[in-house]
């Protein structure tokens, strides 16, 4: 394993290193990745020659969990980066505590998920994508999927959490008015409810044709279910993220379309960031963020994988043009040698 | 009978609970066939060292032989092998579970297949409950019977043993006089058996007229085992508390004084059973500084009655209770204690005592408001009036912030008394107050009674022995399946007219 | 000598069955289908029945199986709020052990029966050694059950956690990939029928062995019991086993179901749904009352209620299972039980009772606003005029009981 | 009938204050501090004493409230589950009457203080009738409050999501826009002040009033205290109604810290938290026992463990707190409380203790390869030997304890 000296999260103190902190949102598979791109730069990047160390906190899905981590950074003398997926973007107390360790002259940015407008100037950066636009694309493939619309309904644990406001907001905007959505169906992150939910909508809506998991797990519920009453001829299948299982029932002809971000990158180029803040490296600073300073510029976007299967589907590059350069069309094999080529299982 | 060998021989067997020295070196011997007494006040042991012999309680000094044989149980089973049962003083009877199933616990029989073989169980239990004149069904919830039922059922427990060595811990303490009477018949089987019996008892009728020889502890210590033909109960009772005992109350006239409390047609309904009357228009009336004694057979609805008195009954109670001549109409406890009324209940353990309070704490419950300001409770007044009472009482205790646990029984019970004093009531309602009691405490509380009672104080007492009513009442009423049967003035009562009347055979003397 | 005593009315054979709270259980469950059959817009129990069928019977065997440890524990006088947590470490140490005995097979999606068997066996007993920590912590560390299994169910969650960052360097879950296997072991006929035998089995133990005879013995009076000479300590070791081995068992089907073991979240607060559950069958948190068929009813019973909101309310439903759970454990127990004391209580003809008037009548109006108002026909009239319906008619029955109480 | 022969040993003064729970959770707590200084990598405590001093101050002032709450129907002989609802509908509750009664202001971020005063006081009063509902459903309906609390804890929560649906229009929470009022509600010393004051007022109320006599002594012998005269019922809707307020106060306190009221998530399971940090403090499950000062303290000692853990483990710490405070929390009720029961039980010399040892000794193993397997020294040899040293000082006990049975 590369990461042996990393300590993302097993135990034990630091060992005197100074301490580059993510925080996620909450745990999921999704993180693995993002671990395993920290892993990476702590290794090729030599961080603990440079005296420090790299790895992930993982939140409980509450604001209170990451407010209470926030002041627990604030407290330790050996923190000096924290990178955040906020769960909340316009959440006050979360922007108070950044603002508190900005003040500390703790480095301050955000990964994965960007704080509001209003608030941006708390952190230095945002290494991610955009959730509003991965909605828009997953609505665009539903689109061409079935041109003629029709009935979808929307998978998610929390329908507060931020990133899943803004992936259905996306979908729902982009999949058109020929779609109707049926229901939103939550689940609390149980992944037995979110089996039920698709149990229950597919009885009860006999005319529904679309399927959206908005977070990672809802993509294996939706097809597990799907698989158990035989009803995939029935279903256009789109979601987010890449679980193993997903990546696995992709492979078996289960998903229409994938929308994947790239959370090894976000792990990897936070710490890479932090890295050259802290030994005051100009010039990585200056090639990560070439326009820093100007509205904008402290956006990276590490991208969209829009994931389609090998043969027999409607969806070519072309449909997703509109995106612009941040929107890669991959097909099922190719997005399995990008996975194979970083060590990965999930995204 | 003293060349016999003895059938179980203690030695110098002593207990330590913390810093409670319970026994200390205590040796008598027990023969085969006799039945020995064991007599001692409240917390002289007699309970501990039957546990011991039992194998409830495996930790302690010295020796213990039975039938020649050192033992040492480590677990009652141990001491079932050997032949010896108990019959424990508490009662310890799983509610949720039927007769015959509490009768077999821990002893079920099986069938081929290993499982349980409820249909023999219940008809064994059945067998029992016969030998002991009772038609309980064998297939009915303990939870749902009287004490003095569950109390024969402990008992038929012990019996479906058949062991040769059966000790009692007082299993009359919540029987009335007849079921006692067959309790007696039984004993007289078992030691025509040859069955070796131990027994426990604050009674000391009951003491002189089954054993064979009585060995008396006090304060953990072997007093003396003597023949009962050599001794008599004022001698037993110099021994065990060590100074005479005085327990004659004087009788008092209370013809001219008025009347505090009327009772007319009190009926309680007793839903969902074969007779619909738990109390059946009930009619009588207290007069200042009178003792009234409540008879009757166990279920007869003493317990009832107080407890329509004092607004405490299930259901509430049909009729009219006047109090001075006012209709009074208690919905709970607190509004009766208000008026005037003041209960001390029969099960000292379940519904008197705060088992994690202190004395102090459990003497003051009641009067806090009188020690309080603004609901602010004056801790110095509060420790002299508890002081007070426990001076009044004369409770021994080493100290008010003693456990209250660290008190013997009728010490506890002259706490709870001391309670209900402090709300000054004019109607003092004592159920069963001397239930496991000892003789010296006893003759205590009755002294209690005399006193207040010629303060002026009107007092009801029911009591499960008739000497004992007999002994403190001005005046006794018979209660029979809920309704009045006899009443009976100081002068006129006798036991045999009293158990008449409780068992239905006499008519009415009074309305 | 004998007095003839006044004996409880004995109700006829008929009355007796259907006063059991199993009869009851029954009818509420009835009950529960007839209504959403008439509200439900979708009319899915008409036009799905087998599906619907399915998903119900799979929830209610999921549940079933932990529920009726817990059954086991409340009914021998202790409780389990480790069971949730249990699911969740045996999840993670079944896919730990498939992984690590054949990473290979594990890998590729093709694993080795014997592995299989093994990792099986691996992780029941793993719910043995649980089921024996918690009994130590109680009889001889002395905790009362609650506290120790408010530890252990702290305390074994994170342990998951930690053994699935272990086993898979740094990863937060363990996905399972032989879908054959997968298939297999969560495949509600066979899940079924292997609950049908655990069931048939925990009733058999506890209604017709004298073990079963001693655990209730020992829910009711534990001091007795031990007097009876038995040996309560072991007794609650069994109990804490057979609840956390069923715990273990929902562990390795719902790794199989779910296709993860993501000891973090898996299976959180479950412990609560198995309490309800065996409460609403006529399990007596004191101890000592309750039974299997009872339990398994009330898991029924539960699980039928989440789908009937689920199918009556449509969007939004899980806002407001919550409640509707919520009242419907209230009424379940109150009224499967409520023969069981003889003297009946007056509801609001006391000084609480008229207290709760107000309240419960503004929870009825602002339920009817929660529930109705983007209907069309929704003005606050109606909720105002809901909301004093229900306080006159509360009052109305306040006064009634009063009346009668006199 | 002298009772000089059994006099219990009365320790002196300071014998008896050392022996009590309060001082030994205060030594206790020392040990937490002084070990977290010595093995904090990062040496916060004395670095940064100040902000971690307030971290802990903060942490343990939120859940003091609802604790005492919940200590407070401990005492009384009840549980409350309900009080992580409570927050979460009172957050609701106080964030929709801003929102409603003063729309502009709200949404401009200048609320008028007059509006603040008003939602305060139906916030409270929400709170009031939560405790009458509780009390409601435990005396009339006669439900054991661990089923009543249980309910009303799904029903709430599932209430305050509808309820923020309703008033924001299909929104799922509420965001505080008024920076001044949030900061002044949220500020560390005043609700420090707050705290103490309230403290001071449970604690007054407790041991000092009658109505506290009243409460423990309906916690010790709910029967005897009914036959004494007392209230009960009453008592307890008064206890139910101080848990659930003290909970409302949380409520606005965490709608002002955590800037958005967010029923669905909320102080999710804060109850457990609330009842472990009151056992801990000496508050016996079973009523009539238990203390403010020792809640308090148990809050401290518990939010302390927590912080060390953190502070300690540094990153990752999440995964293994619950391990720790699991096991904390065992070890601070059976030594704190250990004095309470007269016989010591043996710990490992019964059969159940023996079956526990190699349970602990595996898990011990466990931890160590866990907890270290990153360190560069690590190697499974060392985890064999720790799992080898705990079994053989485990069992050694145990033969001490056998020993000194015989
Ligand atoms: N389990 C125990 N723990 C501590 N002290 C005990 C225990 N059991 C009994 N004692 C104490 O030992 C002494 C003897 O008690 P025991 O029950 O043997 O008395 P007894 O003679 O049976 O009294 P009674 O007539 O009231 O039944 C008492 O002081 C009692 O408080
Ligand atoms: N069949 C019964 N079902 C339920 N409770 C009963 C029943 N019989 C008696 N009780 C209750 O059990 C308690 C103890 O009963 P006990 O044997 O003392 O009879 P009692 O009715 O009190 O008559 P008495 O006091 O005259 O003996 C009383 O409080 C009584 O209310
Ligand atoms: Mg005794
Ligand atoms: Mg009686």
């Amino acid at each position: 394993q590369p990461n042996s000296s990393s300590n993302p999260s097993g135990g034990g103190g630091s060992g005197g290193l100074k301490r580059i902190v993510l925080l996620n949102n909450t745990d999921s598979p999704f993180w693995d990745a993002a671990r395993a791109g920290i892993a990476k730069a702590v290794e090729e990047l030599k961080l603990s020659e440079a005296g420090f160390t790299a790895g992930m906190d993982s939140n409980d899905g509450t604001e209170q969990g990451q407010i209470e981590k926030l002041r627990q950074y604030g407290t330790q003398a050996d923190i000096v980066a924290v990178i955040i997926s906020p769960t909340s973007a316009s959440n006050l107390a979360i922007a108070d505590e950044l603002k508190k360790l900005k003040e500390k002259g703790v480095i301050v940015g955000c990964f994965d998920s960007d704080l509001d407008s209003k608030f941006t100037s708390l952190r230095e950066f945002y290494v991610g994508t955009n959730n509003i636009q991965g909605g828009q694309v997953l609505g665009t493939a539903a689109k061409n999927l079935r041109p003629d619309g029709g009935q979808y309904v929307q998978f998610v644990g929390f329908g507060s959490q931020q990133n899943a406001i803004e992936r259905m907001d996306g979908f729902t905007g982009a999949a058109g008015d020929k779609f109707v959505q049926k229901d939103r169906r939550l689940d609390d992150a149980d992944r037995a409810r979110a089996r039920d939910n698709v149990r229950d909508v597919i009885d009860k809506f006999p005319e529904l044709n679309t399927l959206v998991g908005i977070w990672s797990y809802n993509a294996p519920a939706i097809v597990d279910v799907v698989k158990e009453k035989g009803v995939r001829d029935r279903f256009t299948i789109v979601t987010f993220d890449a679980e193993q299982l997903a990546i696995q029932q992709m492979g078996e002809g289960m998903i229409d379309a994938m929308v994947v971000q790239n959370p090894f990158a976000m792990g990897f180029q936070s710490v890479r960031y932090s890295l050259a803040k802290l030994t005051d490296d100009q010039a990585t600073v200056k090639e990560m963020f070439p326009r820093m300073g100007e509205p904008g510029g402290d956006i990276m976007d590490t991208g969209l994988k829009v994931v389609i299967p090998d043969a027999n589907t409607p969806l070519t590059p072309k449909m997703f043009e509109e995106f612009g350069t941040g929107v890669e069309v991959l097909r099922y094999s190719d997005f399995e040698k990008w996975l194979a080529e970083y060590k990965l299982t999930s995204s | 009978m003293t060349a016999m060998e003895p059938i179980i021989s203690i030695r110098n067997i002593g207990k330590q609970f913390n810093a409670v020295r319970a026994l200390d070196n205590v040796s008598f011997d027990v023969l085969p066939g006799e039945l020995h007494a064991v007599m001692g006040e409240n917390g002289a042991g007699k309970s501990t060292l039957m546990k011991i012999l039992s194998g409830v309680l495996c930790d302690y000094e010295g020796e213990l032989w039975v039938d020649g044989e050192r033992r040492r149980f480590a677990g009652t089973r141990d001491a079932e092998s050997v032949g010896i049962s108990i019959i424990h003083q508490e009662l310890n009877l799983v509610e949720q579970l039927s007769v015959a199933a509490n009768i077999f616990l821990g002893r079920e029989s099986k069938n081929r297949w290993g499982t349980l073989n409820q249909r023999d169980m219940d008809r064994q239990a059945a067998d029992l409950l016969r030998q002991l004149e009772s038609n309980l069904a064998p297939t009915a919830l303990v939870g749902s019977l009287r004490v003095g039922d569950q109390q024969l059922i402990e008992i038929a427990k012990a019996l479906a043993l058949e062991s040769s060595i059966l000790i009692m811990d007082e299993p009359t303490s919540a029987l009335t006089e007849s079921e006692v009477a067959r309790l007696y018949g039984v004993v007289n089987n078992l030691r025509k058996r040859g069955v070796t019996i131990l027994y426990i008892s604050h009674k000391m009728d009951e003491v002189f007229r089954l054993a064979d020889r009585i060995t008396v502890l006090r304060d953990g210590q072997f007093v003396k085992t003597i023949n009962k033909s050599d001794t008599n109960p004022r001698e037993i009772a110099h021994m065990m508390v060590g100074r005479e005992l005085d327990d004659a109350i004087r009788p008092r006239d209370n013809q001219l004084q008025p009347v505090v409390l009327q009772v007319r047609q009190l009926s309680l309904p007793w839903p969902g059973h074969s007779k619909a009357w738990r109390l059946n228009n009930v009619n009588f009336e207290l007069k200042r500084g009178e003792i009234l004694g409540i008879a009757g057979l166990m279920g007869a609805g003493r317990t009832e009655l107080l407890e329509c008195l004092f607004g405490a009954s299930p259901l509430p109670p049909q009729g009219e209770i006047r109090l001075y001549d006012n209709v009074v109409r208690f919905q709970h406890p607190s509004v009766a204690m208000a008026a005037g009324i003041a209960m001390v209940t029969e099960d000292r353990k379940r519904l008197g005592l705060f088992g994690h309070m202190n004395v102090r704490e459990n003497i003051s419950l009641c009067g806090l408001d009188s020690f309080a300001k603004l609901g602010v409770i004056l801790t110095d007044r509060e420790r002299r009036g508890a002081e007070q009472q426990v001076q009044r009482m004369s409770v021994k205790t080493s100290g008010l912030d003693a456990s209250i646990h660290s008190l013997s029984g009728g010490n506890q019970q002259k706490c709870i008394i001391a309670r209900c004093l402090l709300t000054e009531p004019q109607v003092l309602l004592l159920d069963d107050p001397t239930r496991g009691v000892d003789v010296g405490a006893k003759a205590e509380l009755y002294r209690l009674m005399e006193l207040l009672a010629n303060d002026g104080m009107a007092i009801i007492v029911t009591s499960s022995e008739l000497p004992e009513l007999l002994t403190v009442s001005d005046r006794i009423l018979v209660l029979s399946e809920g309704v009045l049967s006899g009443e009976f003035s100081r002068a006129e009562a006798t036991e045999e007219k009293i158990m008449e009347a409780a068992t239905g055979q006499a008519p009415r003397q009074t309305a | 000598m004998t007095v003839s005593r006044s004996t409880v009315k004995q109700p006829g054979i008929i009355g007796r069955i259907l006063s059991s709270v199993e009869a009851k259980l029954i009818l509420a469950w009835l009950f529960v289908v007839v209504a959403t059959i008439a509200l439900d817009p979708g009319r899915t129990y008409l036009n799905n029945p087998g599906s619907t069928a399915e998903l119900i019977i799979r929830n209610t065997v999921f549940l079933g199986f932990f529920a009726l440890g817990s059954a086991v524990i409340i009914i021998s006088g202790g409780i389990d709020l480790s069971s949730g947590s249990v699911i969740a470490l045996s999840a993670t140490v079944f896919s730990s052990l498939l992984s690590v005995i054949d990473p290979e097979g594990f890998r590729s999606g093709d694993i080795q029966t014997s592995v299989v068997l093994v990792a099986i066996a691996g992780t029941l007993f793993t719910g043995v050694m649980v089921g024996t920590l918690n009994a130590w912590l109680i009889t001889s560390v002395g905790l009362p059950p609650f506290i120790a299994t408010l530890a252990t169910m702290v305390g074994l969650r994170s342990f998951g956690r930690g053994l699935i960052l272990a086993v898979t360097g740094n990863r937060s879950q363990i996905d399972f990939t032989d879908l054959h296997l997968r298939d297999s072991l969560k495949d509600v006929t066979s899940v079924s029928i292997v609950f049908l035998i655990f069931a048939l089995a925990i009733w058999f133990l506890m209604s017709r062995t004298v073990i079963g005879r001693h655990l209730h013995a020992m829910g009711g009076n534990e001091a007795a019991a031990k007097l009876s000479g038995i040996r309560t300590d072991r007794l609650k070791w069994l109990a804490y086993v057979i609840g956390a081995v069923s715990a273990s068992m929902v562990g390795i089907v719902y790794f199989a179901d779910q296709g993860s073991a993501k000891p973090d979240i898996l299976a959180r607060g479950y412990e609560l749904n198995a309490i309800a559950a065996a409460v609403i069958g006529g399990c007596a948190l004191t101890g000592g009352v309750g039974t299997i068929p009872g339990t398994v009813l009330g898991c029924l019973f539960l699980r039928t209620v989440i789908d009937a909101v689920n199918k009556i309310v449509g969007t939004g439903a899980d806002v407001y299972e919550g409640m509707i759970v919520g009242i419907v454990v209230v009424l379940a127990v109150t009224f499967s039980q409520r023969g069981a004391t003889t003297i009946r209580r007056p509801f609001f003809g006391t000084a609480i009772g008229w207290a709760a008037v107000p309240v419960l009548s503004l929870l009825a109006g602002l339920s009817f606003v929660l529930f109705f108002r983007e209907k069309p026909w929704f003005t606050p009239t109606y909720a105002i005029g809901v909301g004093a319906i229900v306080a006159v008619s509360l009052a109305a029955r306040g006064f009634i009981e009063v009346k009668r109480a006199r």
